[in-house]
């Protein structure tokens, strides 16, 4: 399966949106309480969140948010369900030619955009099209649309998908707001201002992009025309909403504070500090969800001295008290992670769970082991009188996200006891992609948010290289994973594909590649009052359900 | 003249002295204790400001912890007490910097010849015209933070205005009376360089440093609030106060210690700068 | 003034503020080529997903494969056609990026200013040359407002306000109530410093003979201060709001950071960190345009204030 | 009952007593001149009477009543009422007692406006009437017009107008004349008396004798804040009873004084006692008595134990010391035809000097005179190598001093040295005396050492300064003792010319007369050549050989100064001499 579902949830700036149900797999109302009520139809909503998107095309941004919050303006083609099923959306039904190269869609004959044209094959074409042209310097959804070679129209209502190889998960591509679709009006009267949002993103949803403010909010309206929602949705016909406000509340104090305070009905994430105090106000609840893919960790550069010796990986390993650290970080909110990807993953090994406890006295043996046996006036271990240094770079502050420079303190000063020290510059971002991603640290930290254990080849196959846009930043080149990274894409056998992915986790673990550290788990806090709240496999929310109680 | 004169100075000087003077000794306690912290921040804490203790963590104040600790269990005091080095030598650091560089370029524009006067005098034009904070800013994105950079930034966002007081005071003091007395003796121009209009003119301007002194710790510390500043887990004011104010419902020591150290440094440094300034304005006003 | 002279004065104010701008911009130019990094790495973010060709597609959107000094003359160029070229990392035109975000800054610094100088002149107006203790105590107050952060300030009134009151909205730029608590905290250091500038001058200006003259003609204390004191201070309260509110721009960076408020302070920072060179540049432009126009104001303001300048 | 009726008036600031029982009594359309140096409580008298003492002033009196009133027990909204509507004050140099950013009309309407005397529309009409009433011309445009629009002499009439505005029955003039031209300053005090002759009364505050004399029915002297002196006008200036008006008198430079000391020359030096006589020191008939115990007040109300007799005041002190003065060598400096040309501030090019031309001789001293504005400093500046002038040169001792660049200058420079009007601004503010001084020594004497300090103690003391100066700022010294300074370091390098710009113009006539009587003595002594500027035609006379008059840039006349004051050839001058007050001109 191509690479094409990868999204870089925790890489800083695409900030977390997950927004909750309260299990990460369910289609069911988030907002549980009072689910029995009856919907009413009107009143406002606004939702916190603490990343402002950079851009709102959703042809050119590869954020999340920009997704997030489009995928109330835009539909898709398909819909894709938490247990990874798809069912009619825009397309009424769908075929894929058998060497997986060509895609035919027939669309509904009754979808317009809220500027009044009419959604039709032509408009498919037109949209993917300029996905893939130049100009629109697309960074995410050009590479879901993969070996993409053009968009035949059959008839008004069919259109054919062609690809140069074979695209397995296009369906699964189709179903993301990324190949969403704008109206073709808005495309030839905007061109390249759709990054701006406002009136110029026409899409089909259930919402209107009425307005925005920079550094402030979004403003989206209800769409009355709307009645082509996904059959898995809890009714049809309009949203329930007049108003749907977005905030951008990048402080958490503030965010918090504006949930608290009534200012917000939705706010997302609560850091886990304050979600004590959050669940002990009456008027709110916490929703709490896991996300899928690669949990956050510190990728070992194998390449780099002195972690390219593997007792030195083993004692950063072993020498970290996850449990801890991770505790009070985030007030046991948070779950320490065990391997490579989270649990809510599909083939996610249980098996390595509490099998490399802290242990600082093997941690140390296997320093003394390698050759770091002296000590310097510092404290630190020295080999022939060079000091046991890693590098880790800081990101600039913007792009850090749940507290990881605080979580790294913790790490730095775990590390300290054993004599190891920790280096962290701070790096601007430019700088940052280049050594990282250029192998020239030894340490880098990130997460991968994908509903897929495809996302393990892309971390430990060779040839997920960094330097061409791949993530496999420990480089280590590895006979055995690629062999099983590779191979489990090319069956849909789910023994084999356990097996394999359950002998790559514990590989990685094992050659200590890398630390896991914590999964990602989406916490939100919602305003009693809200009701059904829905989220898509993505874990973003999607208002189309949810109303607002007495 | 007539005996207004005298009938002025007995009814405010005496007062001024007697109502300032408690100030001046709590100022110079809080200075003393800042510089002590700043030297040997052991003497008052046996804390480590950089170890975890995760068990302790966001304890409030109390006999353990006299400032509370922090999210990893770091105890607040030590944080603060080690904090004062790098705050204050970020804001003295930077104020000399700042001085050095604005006279330099005061001083030449001043005493250079017309075109000299006229390319420096537009430069800093050029640069009082953005706010020192953007200043600040723009040289911490050239240079990367950190706290050498942030030091350096703010002198350059600062040197400006003590380059144009310095100009100004120089060309005063060029036409000034003494310097004219000095000419008619026959004094060689070096020398009166020297001697008077140099020593004169930098007069006013370490009075202003001291002043200046508070306003460059409060900005330095301000980019470090931004992020730009010395690097955790170093402990410096900024930052820390940047790290509290995601705590403020639970834990609101965290942030309100380290504000309240640069609060209070930047004030006990503006008292001395002001009665510095009010005892040379009465000294030139003879 | 003769029309001739007058008409000399302004050319020359222009050709100043041309100086200052055009230079405030090469100075900005040159600066930002010393940045290290790759303005294109930027432009993409944190992420590595982009490709290679994407990459090399808008190095060359932008020019940024040209030399600096064919940059430098093109963006010259569109900087004499109004044109401050497009945001590199939010894609936008610079000029409609700053228009939107400009009237939360403004309404922020007039508001912020408006406190400070009716609480600085309140202050000042009644405690200068008053019994020595509540001129001490002023004094200290004074001193302590301008030597907290506002960054400080804000959080501390935030906490109180806005998590603990709930008098005021936390965040945001949408209603007046939202604008009080950065306001204040923004015209609190400002408002110290200038009572204090402020309570020197009429303190000056209370000792001057014309106070005695005023004085003897009848006058009350109170009026001696408003109608004759309160103007000679003005003079560098003037001076000083001038430079103070070109000031209250790098403020705006950190208040509006602290309370999460739109506005040119939040572009700023924005700009700055991700390197986005022409968004950088146009803000310095703006700033500069800014201080030139208070400079302007402050020099027609001493005019109406002092007569005694009005001959040159 | 008189108008003003004071007994007993005390007036003290914590623990300095500025006024001492000071009694006075002023009735309508007479003239009251209360005299004294700086420092003698004269002001304070003035401003108590105007419940302006001051803040943290402590005022106490037997008797103080104005008009049946009784101004002790005033409360500040009362006093008000008075202020401005019964009394007006008029303080010296309108240019800092107007406010400057109002403009003239309003404040002239202020009193009538504070007391509610007129409405709105009655206050323009009266105000023009007032300027005319003082003389204003065209009082419409002077009233929109902002003081320092106005000259200096428009300027005071323009503040007299605001003070006799609600027609007070008592104006009080402090130092109404002491910042004008001579002729501005005879055109105000024959103002004044008009408003005497229309019944007003008037007090008089002056440090200058012969200002008041014309004017004054009767003259108060005031001396360490008592009145030691008080008598018709007439009898005081002709025949002092007390030594200090003696003095007074003596310190004036008036014709007949020429060639003579002008302060006394041995004063007792004995140091005075808080219940003595305060005068003690600086008398030359002070006796033990007098340090330790206060005078009674004798029938002429004079306060002293040793009251000059009636009639021979005169010879009671040491005859004034006949002044021998050398004769003029060979020319030292020759200027032709300087012209310099300055801008206005509103571009327009004036000459500030033109087509000057002077000689000045070895041991002569040329006085040079002249309104403000005439030309004097320039001429100074040129002559001290401080100014180009834009045509014209100067030869210094036969080599070109003008038109050669600073370099070939400087070997010249300590021969020509200059005294200054402000001698405090001539000083380093960081320098003590002795590094003042010490400066201009090592410039053409010892340059370090125990040697340069001998020679600058030598020099403190050629100027009467004692050697505990030396380790003081100037600036906290007296006005008398940093002219001195100033003087010391212009003899350090051991000049031939000494430019003096206006040396004593800033200070009290009996501190003037003492640094004239030393610049006397040094011209005996080292035959230094002196250049004289002053606005002061008495203080030129007396010190000058020969004397220029300038007149908006030029010099209009020349010669010798006996000739020159005595028999003017030009109008001008002849004004300048008519306008002296006290009659100072032979």
């Amino acid at each position: 399966m191509p690479v094409n579902r990868s999204r870089a949830l925790v890489l800083a700036a695409a900030g977390s949106l997950f927004l909750g149900a309260c299990s990460g797999a369910g289609d069911t109302d988030g907002a549980a309480a009072g689910a029995t009520a009856t919907p009413v139809s009107g009143g406002s909503l606004t939702y916190a969140v603490d990343t402002e998107p950079v851009s709102f095309d959703i042809h050119a941004s590869p954020q999340d948010i920009t997704g997030a919050i489009q995928r109330n303006v835009f539909d898709s083609l398909v819909h894709q369900d938490s247990k990874g099923e798809f069912h009619p959306w825009l397309a009424t039904k769908w075929s894929a030619s058998k060497d997986l190269k060509t895609y035919t869609f027939h669309l509904r004959d009754d979808v317009k955009f809220t500027d009044g044209t009419a959604f039709d094959a032509e408009a498919v074409k037109i949209n993917f099209d300029r996905i893939v042209n130049k100009s629109t310097k697309s960074q995410y959804a050009s590479s879901l649309l993969g070996p993409y070679t053009g968009t035949t129209v059959v008839d008004a209502r069919t259109v054919e998908v062609h690809f140069s190889a074979p695209v397995a998960s296009f369906l699964q591509a189709a179903s993301t707001p990324y190949l969403g679709f704008y109206s073709p009006a808005a495309i030839k009267k905007y061109g390249s201002k759709l990054s701006a949002g406002g009136a110029a993103a026409v899409g089909t949803g259930p919402f209107e992009f009425t307005s925005y403010t920079k550094g402030q909010s979004v403003t989206l309206t209800r769409n009355p025309a709307y009645k082509w929602a996904p059959s898995t949705a809890a009714h049809t016909g309009p949203a329930y909403l007049d108003k749907l406000t977005i905030r951008f509340l990048s402080q958490d104090a503030t965010r918090v504070g504006a949930l608290t305070s009534g200012q917000v009905q939705v706010a997302d994430p609560i850091p886990p500090a304050d979600v004590k105090t959050v669940k002990a106000n009456s008027q709110l609840q916490v929703l709490t969800t896991d996300a899928p893919g690669a949990n956050y960790a510190l990728v070992l550069n194998t390449t780099q001295k002195p972690l390219d010796d593997i007792r030195v990986r083993r004692a950063v390993l072993r020498g970290i008290d996850i449990d801890t650290a991770v505790k009070s970080v985030y007030f046991g909110v948070y779950k320490r992670a065990w391997g490579p990807i989270s649990p809510t993953t599909p083939y996610y090994d249980k098996a390595l769970e509490n099998t490399w406890t802290y242990d600082p006295t093997l941690a140390a043996k296997s320093l003394d082991e390698a050759g770091w046996t002296g000590r310097d006036s510092d404290g630190y271990r020295t080999k022939s009188g060079k000091r046991l240094s890693i590098e880790w770079p800081l990101m600039p502050q913007e792009y850090i996200r749940e507290q990881r420079d605080t979580l790294g303190q913790a790490i730095q000063a775990d590390l300290k006891k054993l004599g190891i020290e920790i280096k962290r510059p701070r790096l601007d971002i430019g700088t940052y992609i280049a050594k990282v991603y250029g192998g020239q640290e030894g340490i880098a930290d990130y997460s991968w948010a994908r509903f897929d254990p495809d996302v393990l080849r892309l971390y430990f196959n060779s040839s997920s290289d960094p330097r061409e846009g791949g993530q496999n930043a420990t480089f280590y080149k590895d006979a055995d994973l690629d062999k099983w990274t590779d191979q489990a894409q090319t069956t849909l056998d789910k023994n084999t594909r356990q097996d394999l992915y359950a002998k790559t986790q514990q590989r990685a673990i094992d050659l200590a590649l890398e630390v896991p550290l914590y999964v990602r788990t989406a916490v939100v806090g919602v305003a009693s009052d809200v009701h059904g709240l829905k989220t898509d496999p993505n874990t973003w929310a999607n208002f189309y359900d949810t109303w607002i109680g007495k | 003249m007539t005996t207004l004169t005298v009938a002025a100075p007995p009814r405010r000087r005496p007062r001024l002295r007697t109502a300032v003077r408690p100030a001046h000794v709590a100022t110079a306690a809080v200075l003393t204790l800042i510089v002590l912290a700043a030297a040997f921040p052991g003497l008052f804490t046996s804390a480590s400001p950089v170890d975890t203790d995760p068990v302790h963590a966001l304890t409030a104040p109390g006999a353990a912890h006299w400032f509370g600790t922090d999210q990893l269990g770091r105890d607040i005091f030590a944080r603060v007490l080690y904090g004062t080095r790098t705050s204050v030598w970020l804001g003295l650091g930077s104020t000399v910097l700042a001085v050095a560089a604005g006279s330099v370029l005061g001083l030449a524009a001043a005493l250079g010849g017309r075109w000299t006067d006229q390319a420096l005098m537009r430069l800093v034009d050029a640069l009082l015209a953005l706010p020192p904070i953007l200043l600040g800013l723009l040289a911490v994105t050239i240079l990367g933070p950190g706290t050498l950079n942030v030091m350096i930034a703010i002198a350059v966002a600062f040197s400006p205005g003590y380059a144009r007081l310095v100009r100004a005071e120089a060309l005063v003091v060029r036409t000034s009376g003494y310097v004219e007395s000095a000419t008619v003796l026959g004094l060689r121009r070096p020398l009166l360089v020297v001697r008077h209009i140099v020593p004169n003119a930098l007069g006013p301007l370490l009075v202003l440093a001291t002043v200046g002194f508070g306003s460059s710790l409060i900005a330095a510390s301000g980019l470090s609030f931004l992020g730009l500043g010395p690097q955790p887990p170093s402990p410096e004011w900024g930052t820390m106060l940047s790290e509290g104010r995601n705590f403020l419902a639970t834990a609101w020591w965290i942030g309100v210690f380290p504000g309240a150290a640069i609060t209070f440094t930047a004030l006990s440094v503006n008292v001395v700068g002001r009665r510095a300034q009010a005892r040379f304005t009465r000294r030139t006003d003879g | 003034m003769s029309l001739p002279a007058l008409l000399r004065a302004i050319v020359k104010r222009l050709v100043a503020a041309l100086a200052v701008l055009s230079g405030a911009a090469t100075l900005a130019f040159l600066t930002l080529q010393l940045i290290p990094g790759d303005p294109v790495a930027v432009m993409l973010g944190p992420g590595n997903a982009a490709s290679p060709e994407i990459r090399a597609e808008i190095t060359h959107e932008y020019g940024l494969d040209r030399s600096p000094a064919e940059q430098y003359l093109h963006y010259l160029g569109n900087l004499l056609g109004g044109n401050l070229g497009e945001s590199y990392q939010l894609q936008r035109p610079v000029t409609d990026l700053i228009g939107d975000q400009l009237w939360p800054t403004v309404q922020l610094a007039l508001f912020a200013l408006l406190l400070a100088v009716t609480g600085a002149v309140a202050l000042a107006a009644a405690t200068a040359g008053r019994h020595p203790a509540l001129r001490a105590a002023a004094s200290l107050a004074e001193l302590l407002a301008a030597s907290t952060p506002a960054y400080w300030t804000g959080i501390l009134l935030l906490t109180a306000f806005s998590f603990q009151l709930r008098i005021f909205p936390v965040a945001g730029a949408q209603d007046f109530a939202s604008l009080v608590l950065p306001a204040v905290t923004l015209a609190l250091s400002l408002a110290g410093v200038l009572a204090q500038v402020l309570r020197e001058g009429l303190e000056a200006a209370l000792a001057q003979p014309f106070v005695v003259t005023a004085r003897a003609r009848g006058l009350s204390d109170t009026a001696v201060r408003l109608r004759h004191a309160l103007r000679h201070a003005a003079i560098p309260l003037v001076t000083l709001t001038g430079w103070l509110t070109g000031s209250l721009l790098g403020g705006a960076v950190l208040v509006e950071t602290v309370f999460g408020r739109p506005g040119i302070g939040a572009l700023t920072l924005q700009a700055a960190t991700n390197k986005d060179i022409p968004l950088v540049i146009g803000l310095v432009l703006l700033s500069a345009l800014v201080f030139v126009v208070l400079s302007t104001v402050i020099d027609l303001l001493y005019l109406v204030i002092d007569p005694r300048l009005r001959t040159r | 009952m008189s108008l003003l009726d004071i007994d007993g008036l005390d007036v003290s600031f914590g623990t300095v007593h500025a006024v001492r029982d000071v009694s006075l009594r002023l009735d309508r359309g007479e003239c009251l001149a209360l005299v004294g140096e700086s420092g003698s409580g004269k002001s304070v008298t003035a401003r108590a009477l105007a419940g302006l003492a001051g803040r943290g002033a402590s005022v106490t009196a037997r008797r103080l009543t104005f008009d049946g009133t009784d101004l002790r027990t005033l409360k500040d909204r009362a006093w008000r009422d008075i202020r401005g509507r019964r009394i007006g004050l008029v303080l010296q140099d309108a240019l800092v007692s107007l406010d400057p950013l109002r403009r003239v009309g309003a404040e002239i309407a202020e009193p009538l406006r504070t007391h509610r005397l007129l409405s709105r529309a009655e206050l323009r009409p009266r105000v023009l009437e007032l300027l005319s009433d003082v003389g204003v011309p065209e009082p419409a445009r002077r009233a929109d017009q902002y003081p320092h629009q106005l000259s200096g002499g428009l300027r005071q009439r323009a503040l007299i107008a605001s003070a006799v505005a609600a027609s007070p029955g008592l104006l009080i003039a402090d130092e109404p004349t002491t910042a004008l031209d001579v002729t501005v300053q005879a055109q105000v005090l024959s103002l004044l008396a008009k408003l005497r002759g229309e019944g007003t009364a008037l007090l008089l505050i002056s440090h200058d004798l012969s200002v008041v004399a014309d004017l004054a029915d009767r003259v108060a002297v005031m001396y360490g804040g008592r009145i030691v002196e008080h008598g018709p006008t007439d009898r005081v200036l002709r025949s002092p009873r007390h030594p200090y008006t003696r003095t007074l008198l003596d310190a004036v430079p008036t014709a007949h004084a020429k060639g003579t000391r002008l302060s006394p020359s041995a004063p007792s030096g004995l140091p005075a006692e808080p219940a003595g006589c305060a005068y003690t020191p600086r008398c030359a008939l002070a006796d033990d008595g007098c340090r330790t115990a206060l005078p009674v007040r004798d029938d002429h109300a004079t306060l002293c134990h040793h009251p000059l007799p009636a009639t021979t005041a005169a010879k009671a002190l040491p005859t004034p010391t006949v002044i021998e003065t050398t004769p003029p060598g060979r020319p030292l400096v020759v200027a032709e035809d300087l012209t310099k040309r300055y801008r206005a501030p509103d571009g327009t090019p004036y000459d500030a000097v033109r087509d000057v031309s002077l000689t000045l001789h070895r041991g002569e001293t040329l006085g040079v005179v002249g309104e403000s504005g005439s030309g004097k400093t320039t001429v100074a500046r040129v002559l001290l190598g401080l100014t180009e002038p834009d045509t014209g040169t100067v030869r210094f001792d036969g080599v070109p001093w003008t038109g050669v660049p600073e370099r070939a200058r400087r070997p010249l420079r300590h021969r020509v040295q200059a005294v200054q009007q402000d001698p405090l601004g001539s000083f380093d503010p960081r320098f003590d005396v002795e590094r003042v001084i010490g400066e201009a020594v090592a410039l053409a004497g010892p340059r370090r050492g125990r040697a340069r300090r001998a020679r600058v103690a030598e020099l403190l003391d050629q100027v009467g300064l004692s050697a505990s100066v030396l380790d003081r700022r100037p600036r906290e010294l007296s006005g008398g003792q940093r002219q001195r300074v100033a003087i010391a370091r212009a003899l350090a390098p051991a000049p031939d010319l000494i430019v003096c710009d206006e040396p004593v113009s800033a200070l009290d006539v009996s501190v003037q007369a003492q640094i004239l009587d030393l610049l006397a003595d040094l011209r005996r002594d080292t035959g230094v050549t002196f250049l004289f500027i002053s606005h002061d035609l008495g203080v030129v006379h007396h010190v000058s050989d020969r004397v220029l008059v300038m007149r908006n840039g030029r010099v209009i006349e020349s010669g010798d100064v006996a000739a020159v004051f005595t028999n003017p050839n030009e109008e001008y001058t002849r004004q300048l001499l008519a306008a002296v007050p006290g009659g100072a001109q032979a």
